[in-house]
């Protein structure tokens, strides 16, 4: 029973890691459409350390280093020069696809073998570091934006930046700080993604769950401890569909592989209007001089 | 003009450094991209026939999004496209094989259209983001067209995940056996002609920019926004769906697992590069449609892999988006 | 000893020279005016006093000390602060947290709301003002709001407080409080500077008066020795036919002629945006020709009685135009968000209007040429100074913002007419050529709802005034002395 | 090219539709990084590159692209243009009429004509011999199957494999699930541990990419594997059994060889165990785990396989 929870819970670690990042970035205005980009080269590089170095988490940390690297580049264009956020995440998606799939072919493209690095050491009911971290950077995430002044200053942010830079906090620095935490959650879902769950890369392996994380940031109305049940609740469904399949029920595989899509769908209609949405969300902030 | 030249060297530049940061000969790279996508007729049609997706989601795009509505949806919608067009294709071929291209085209349009109307919808009276919602859609429509070719729609002897191939006489004409290039980039043409006469020589073109721009003056004005962003979503999931239509009827004649090759998603920096303007769209659609048939070709004759050709859009992209930030319009997201 | 010293202060904009050489002092213990007409710079010199606008030359100094110009930070902490014009509050923070957001003192450690606000709710008690420090900061009214904006400037030891134009949104009743708290302020011995558009307001309470005219100082004299013909006369310069003579006060009442068209409103009720009750049970009628004043303190359901008007909210009740239907012609309050697409083109502003004119239009298509000779029109018969047809509205003067929505609306010669504070934030001249315009409109037979808070407007213009309180009529304004 | 793996299939733009030199290209369904399908396609391509001394190229190609891969590679002289999966065969036999010079030949596919054809893999075998280990080895009496994309050819072979563990121990249960992806290891990685979970204790795969979730999930439930396509019998999770293999190397060379040399003739060529094409491998390492009798049986099975005593049941797609 215990591990079948562990179990889950690993499953959907790593859209959890990336929508408890989202969601800090959300507050403060940042959509991060570029999320599967950032997972994606996350995972690349974390195989790669683990691989190279043997340390599962120096491959952890690589990862987290990558997905910075890409967060950087994006608070460059969103923030210094005020480019859309959704425009700039577009293109970083296509480049990180492109950039691991060329690097991985180069590297690994002829040998035939499956990739298999090492995984982060495990203990008891099939725990990780990472794993426990994860709740832990939940609540981290909960008190932050909602118990500290850094927090008020970030939600400011994301609901009016003009009267935050008015207060004297600079706008487009809380919004790098938010795209830091952001990129560096990215990072850890998409190496984990690598060395948590699956100890092993594939080209495009993450598979659209960086656009799943996005998605439960809404579904959990932009609160961390609500997205992370956002995030367990579609990884059991998703995982159900599996068991589903195997007992052999007859439904076609595609229509239980859409189910955990279609109940997010389906939830977010019947949530239906909130005010929760962060009122400048997506809205470049540009100063007048 | 200036802007253009700028643009132009832009691009090139982007080109250029790609290839060198992945240790390709430049001269050698150019010359087998310019090939590819210029070279002699296969490389022209090859260009032209990846620019007519890109140019029509592109378009769509641009429509959405000058509403306010960040449509990343093309994707789903082009795949709803092919599968409504396979499917009054399976119902026409036979009793009326004479009216089965246009009604495939118009099913295309309408399959794109409600497909994308269901997100504006959902935004409008359910306050569910379209960046969120077409999000998921695009999940759920791979998986439809995925079960729909192993179902209802697969091929009559029911071995194959695939439509049924459509008779040469139903598809679009071909200029030149040898080559893809087909009919339906007059299609694309068009439609490039009357987006651009939609958005500016129209009422609903002006409401639809107008409630992009400032949702609030509209609604002062008693237009009504819900309205105008949800005939906005139609129209762009229409020329998407189209999109997937036009391929259909131009290409392969068959909807597969494989249908969009991500025509969908690439048709957003298409759009972007295109300044939201229909003959901007033609332009950056041409350029990306010469990228990819280039990228093939580089990919072919190089040791590249094809996806090298997804790292030179994006350097492009962002190149000329930081080119543009001063210049590009903003829209307005409507606060409540 | 002076306290805060401006000498030679310069700024530009492209071609506009936003100031031009402005040096002045400002002293403790004392109200500073500054008025001019639209575009005269007044934002712009306050913007550089509180560092939001860097100067191209020129220094201010703080008791002899140079200030950190184009630092918003490091000039409030050294004890200048601003209350600004369009307020910077966070709507989905409570009171308390918006309080508490200028209080931070950095952004490491726990927050503590309450006791970062508490010293702020206690300013509050002290001016008599009683804000829930709960509420949620976007449903208060607009003079609500606009206290929690004063007592945000008022964090810490402020040596200069500044306020842009914090009348413009007020009712009468509000204004005086306000123009009592500054006295009160300036005789804690802050500095306080006031940017305003009514004499009345400066003359009452300021100590100095400093006119800007075309970014220059045209004039700075003590209170005492200055009236309100002399401001205007610095305002607008000498030059015969640019002063306006004020509006013929008090209009004269209409015969009720039963005959006209008319708009006959009964049993009228409609919700707010947050679900409240804005309008509970109105009856009235407004005949063709008329103006009818709705005067209230802000927030009281006046927008939602123009926005049933205008047919943008829905209502219960009715409201019946015989005969027929009419030409609804409408000039929201906020001309920024409700009225202009501020960065599309003057054009594109104007065409919202012409869509309805069978000349402009053939079926769903726009005659492109005919729309662009009757925009220029309009530009030309208004007044509207911008240097083409494609100019972003944004990139236009206030007065010359609001000019584009009032010859947009009027261009479509509506048989009813809701207006709702056309005037707020205009000059003397502009805000009279909008209230010609207006009267215009109704001599011409259009029925006219003019909603505002100021009572000269309405009294300048209404046939006839009703008050809103609470989303029904009242008899007069409470606490007013109009 | 796409395998981009080293120097070793660089090739010229410089094109010269005469025969220069002997050209082979190869289309793929997915990258030759695959680990699977596409990889195993690719070694042959290198084995005709190192036997026949041709110049070799390959492309990822899917759906829209394919037909004019294929042209241009005809375009630049290629003779031989291989197309990966069953989807080839139609598009193949369609630009074969304009390139009579060129052979167009697809893994799979029923189409053909004097200068196109198909090469059908029987992996079917592998896997049925698969499925009799499978189910003589399992103590829960459940097996289990694990796809990426639901496609004919992989359902082919899993329903060999059924009729192997059928044949073996009949009315044991074998389940089926899909994840519909080649490239989410995770999600394959889930699927095996749904299906272990319901007490199957043996799987085998057709996942390509994602295959080591297969391998990962059996390895952590203690349950044993079979490897598929490639021999994946030194996985290091140490629980691959045995793996159904397809020798694509002497098939891909032989076919060359008869485009080469001018005597291919078309039609649809099946290459089986009997042809050296598919194989059933032992992982050594693994031995103990496998009951006494076992491998003598399954030998048997192979026997019979390649003497045409047992049919193998293979869909036709
Ligand atoms: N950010 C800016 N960029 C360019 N020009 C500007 C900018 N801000 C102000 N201006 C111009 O500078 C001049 C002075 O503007 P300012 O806002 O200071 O006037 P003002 O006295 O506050 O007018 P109002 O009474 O309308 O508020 C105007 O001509 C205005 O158009
Ligand atoms: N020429 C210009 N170019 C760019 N921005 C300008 C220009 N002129 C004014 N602005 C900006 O436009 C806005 C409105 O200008 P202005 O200060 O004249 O309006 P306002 O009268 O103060 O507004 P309100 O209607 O609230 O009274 C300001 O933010 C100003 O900085
Ligand atoms: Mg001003
Ligand atoms: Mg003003």
């Amino acid at each position: 029973m215990i591990e079948a929870l562990v179990g889950l819970l690993r499953f959907a670690a790593p859209v959890a890691f990336a929508a408890t990042g989202e969601t800090v970035g959300q507050r403060a205005g940042v959509i991060n459409i570029g999320l599967e980009g950032m997972m994606l080269g996350a995972a690349y590089f974390a195989m790669l350390g683990s691989l190279t170095t043997g340390s599962p988490a120096v491959g952890l940390l690589c990862g987290v280093g990558v997905a910075l690297t890409l967060g950087a580049v994006q608070a460059y264009f969103t923030l210094r020069l005020a480019v859309d956020q959704i425009v700039v995440g577009t293109a970083l998606n296509l480049f990180a696809l492109g950039l691991t799939s060329t690097l991985y072919r180069a590297r690994f493209g002829g040998s035939g073998q499956l990739i298999s690095v090492p995984r982060l050491p495990q203990f008891g009911p099939g725990l990780d570091a990472a794993l426990v971290a994860l709740p832990v950077l939940v609540v981290a995430a909960a008190w932050g934006l909602f118990r500290t002044k850094w927090g008020l200053a970030l939600r400011g942010v994301g609901e009016y930046p003009a009267a935050v830079e008015a207060a004297g906090y600079g706008v487009a620095r809380l919004r790098f700080q938010a795209t830091v935490v952001g990129s560096a959650l990215a990072g850890l879902g998409g190496g984990y993604l690598a060395l948590g769950v699956t100890g092993s890369f594939a080209e495009n392996m993450t598979a659209g769950r960086g656009f799943v994380a996005i998605a439960m940031v809404t579904f959990g109305r932009w609160r961390p401890a609500w997205v992370l049940a956002a995030c367990l609740l579609v990884g059991w469904v998703d995982s159900l569909q599996y068991e589903l399949q195997a007992r052999g029920l007859g439904i076609p595989a595609q229509i239980l592989i859409a189910l955990p899509y279609v109940l997010a769908l389906v939830v977010l209609v019947a949530v239906g209007k909130g005010t929760a949405a962060p009122a400048a969300l997506a809205v470049p902030y540009r100063r007048e001089r | 003009m200036k802007r253009a030249l700028v643009t132009v060297a832009g691009l090139l530049l982007a080109l250029v450094l790609t290839l060198a940061v992945f240790g390709v000969d430049v001269r050698q790279g150019l010359s087998l991209i310019a090939e590819g996508a210029f070279g002699d007729k296969f490389g022209v049609a090859r260009t032209l026939v990846r620019a007519t997706p890109l140019v029509l989601c592109g378009l769509g795009m641009a429509i959405a999004w000058r509403a306010g509505m960040y449509n990343i949806g093309g994707e789903g919608q082009y795949v709803l496209g092919g599968l409504a067009g396979a499917w009054v294709a399976k119902a026409l071929v036979g009793p009326a094989p004479g009216l089965a291209n246009p009604a495939v085209l118009i099913a295309a349009a309408l399959g794109g259209a409600l497909f994308a109307g269901l997100a504006g919808w959902l935004q409008v009276r359910r306050g569910v983001q379209v960046v969120i919602s077409t999000i998921l859609l695009n999940f759920t429509a791979l998986q439809a067209l995925s079960w729909a070719v192993r179902g209802p729609l697969q091929e009559p002897k029911g071995q194959l995940p695939l439509t049924e191939r459509l008779p040469d006489t139903v598809m679009f004409q071909r200029f030149d056996p040898q080559t893809d290039l087909h009919a339906g980039v007059f299609v694309a043409v068009a439609a490039v002609v009357l987006t651009a006469l939609l958005l500016w020589a129209t009422k609903a073109g002006y409401l639809l920019r107008l409630v992009g721009q400032n949702p609030r003056v509209a609604r002062a004005n008693r237009v009504d926004v819900g309205r105008a962003q949800i005939g906005a979503m139609l129209v762009s999931g229409g020329l998407c769906g189209l999109a997937g239509g036009v391929d259909y009827l131009g290409l392969i004649g068959q909807v597969g697992d494989g249908f969009s090759q991500n025509w969908g998603f690439l048709a957003i920096p298409v759009a972007l590069l295109g300044g939201l303007d229909p003959l901007g769209v033609l332009a950056s659609g041409l350029y990306f449609g010469a990228l990819m048939a280039g990228g093939e070709g580089l990919a072919r004759f190089n040791q590249l892999g094809p996806t090298l050709v997804y790292v030179i859009q994006a350097v492009a992209v962002l190149g000329l988006v930081a080119l543009n930030a001063r210049s590009r319009p903003k829209p307005v997201v409507d606060d409540d | 000893m002076a306290s805060l010293s401006v000498r030679s202060v310069s700024k530009r904009y492209g071609p506009v020279r936003a100031l031009t050489d402005v040096s002045l002092e400002i002293r403790p213990g004392r109200v500073h005016a500054i008025v001019g007409e639209n575009g005269a710079g007044k934002s712009t010199l306050v913007g550089v006093l509180a560092g939001f606008v860097t100067p191209d030359s020129g220094t201010v100094e703080l008791d002899g000390r140079a200030l950190p110009l184009g630092q918003p930070v490091a000039i409030r902490e050294a004890g200048v602060d601003m209350v600004h014009q369009h307020f910077m509050l966070v709507p989905a923070f409570t009171v308390e947290e918006n309080l508490a957001l200028v209080r931070l003192g950095g952004l490491g450690g726990r927050l503590d709301a309450p006791e970062l606000a508490r010293e702020a709710v206690e300013t509050a008690a002290r001016l008599g003002w009683s804000i829930d420090p709960k509420a949620p900061t976007g449903g208060l009214p607009v003079g609500s709001q606009q206290r929690v904006e004063i007592l945000k400037a008022l964090a810490g030891d402020k040596r200069v407080v500044i306020f842009d134009e914090p009348s413009a949104v007020l009712a009468p009743d509000e204004v005086e409080d306000l123009l009592k708290v500054l006295r009160r302020l300036a005789d804690e011995g802050k500095a306080v500077v006031l940017i305003a558009h009514k004499l009345s307001e400066v003359l009452a309470v300021a100590d100095e008066v400093t006119v800007l005219r075309h970014g220059r100082v045209a004039l700075s004299t003590e209170r005492a020795q200055t009236d309100a013909e002399a401001l205007a006369t610095a305002m607008v310069g000498d030059s015969p036919g640019q002063r306006h003579a004020p509006p013929a006060s008090g209009a004269t009442t209409l015969p009720d002629r039963a005959d006209r068209p008319s708009l006959t409103v009964s049993g009228l009720c409609a919700k707010g945006d947050r679900g409240n009750t804005a309008l509970d049970g109105l009856d009235f009628t407004v005949r063709a020709g008329e103006v009818l004043g709705v005067g209230g303190v802000d927030g009281n359901g006046q927008v939602e009685l123009a926005e049933v008007l205008a047919g943008v909210r829905p209502f219960t009740g009715r409201a019946d135009w015989t005969p027929g239907r009419p030409r609804v012609g409408y000039i929201p309050q906020d001309r920024q968000s409700d009225g202009l697409a501020l960065s599309m083109s003057v054009f594109d502003n104007a065409l919202i209007a012409g869509l309805d004119d069978p000349s402009l239009t053939r079926g769903p298509f726009l005659r492109l040429g005919a729309l662009r000779a009757w925009a220029q029109g309009l530009v030309d018969r208004f007044q509207v100074k911008t240097p083409n047809l494609a100019q972003p509205v944004g990139g236009l003067s206030g007065g010359n913002q609001q000019k584009v929505v009032v010859a947009r609306t009027l261009a479509t010669r509506p048989d009813l007419l809701v207006a709702v504070n056309p005037t707020r934030g205009l000059d003397l001249k502009a805000s009279a050529f909008v209230h010609d315009q207006i009267a215009a409109a109704a001599e011409a037979g259009a029925a006219v709802v003019l909603v505002s808070t100021d009572m000269d407007e309405l009294a300048a213009l209404a046939h006839r005034t009703v008050y809103l309180s609470r989303g029904r009529f009242v008899d007069r304004l409470v606490g007013a002395d109009a | 090219t796409g395998g981009g793996g080293g120097s070793t299939t660089t090739s010229s733009p410089a094109a010269q539709p005469a025969d220069a030199g002997f050209k082979v290209a190869l289309l793929t369904p997915g990258p030759v990084s695959d680990a699977g399908w596409s990889a195993m396609a690719y070694r042959g391509l290198q084995a005709i590159e190192k036997e026949l001394g041709a110049e070799v190229n390959n492309q990822q190609a899917t759906d829209a692209q394919i037909r004019d891969a294929m042209r241009s590679y005809a375009q630049k002289g290629y003779r031989l243009v291989i197309g990966h999966g069953f989807e080839y065969n139609g598009p193949g036999v369609e630009v074969a009429k304009d390139f009579p010079n060129t052979v167009f030949v697809s893994s799979s596919g029923a189409g053909s004509s004097a200068n196109a054809g198909a090469i059908r893999f029987g992996l079917e075998e592998g896997f049925y011999l698969a499925g009799m280990a499978a189910a003589l080895t399992s103590k829960t009496g459940r097996l289990a199957m694990i796809g990426g994309p639901d496609v004919p050819s992989i359902r082919s072979t899993f329903k060999a494999f059924k009729a192997g563990a059928e044949a073996a121990k009949p009315g044991i249960q074998v389940s089926d699930s899909f994840t519909g992806k080649n490239d989410d290891i995770a999600a394959a990685r889930q699927a095996t541990l749904a299906a272990l979970g319901q007490g199957a204790d043996v799987v085998i795969h057709q996942a390509n990419a994602a295959a080591q979730g297969v391998f990962d999930a059996a390895k952590e439930k203690g349950a044993l594997a079979f490897g598929a396509n490639l021999d994946q019998n030194d996985n290091p999770s140490g629980v691959v059994l045995a793996s159904a293999v397809i020798v694509a190397e002497p098939a891909f060379v032989a076919l060359a060889r008869s485009v080469k040399d001018g005597s291919y003739k078309g039609g649809v060529q099946l290459m089986a165990m009997k042809d050296g094409a598919i194989d059933f491998v032992w992982n050594p390492a693994l031995a103990s785990r496998v009951p006494p009798g076992v491998a003598a049986r399954i030998d048997q099975a192979k026997a019979d396989i390649k003497a045409g005593k047992l049919a193998v049941p293979m869909d036709q797609f």
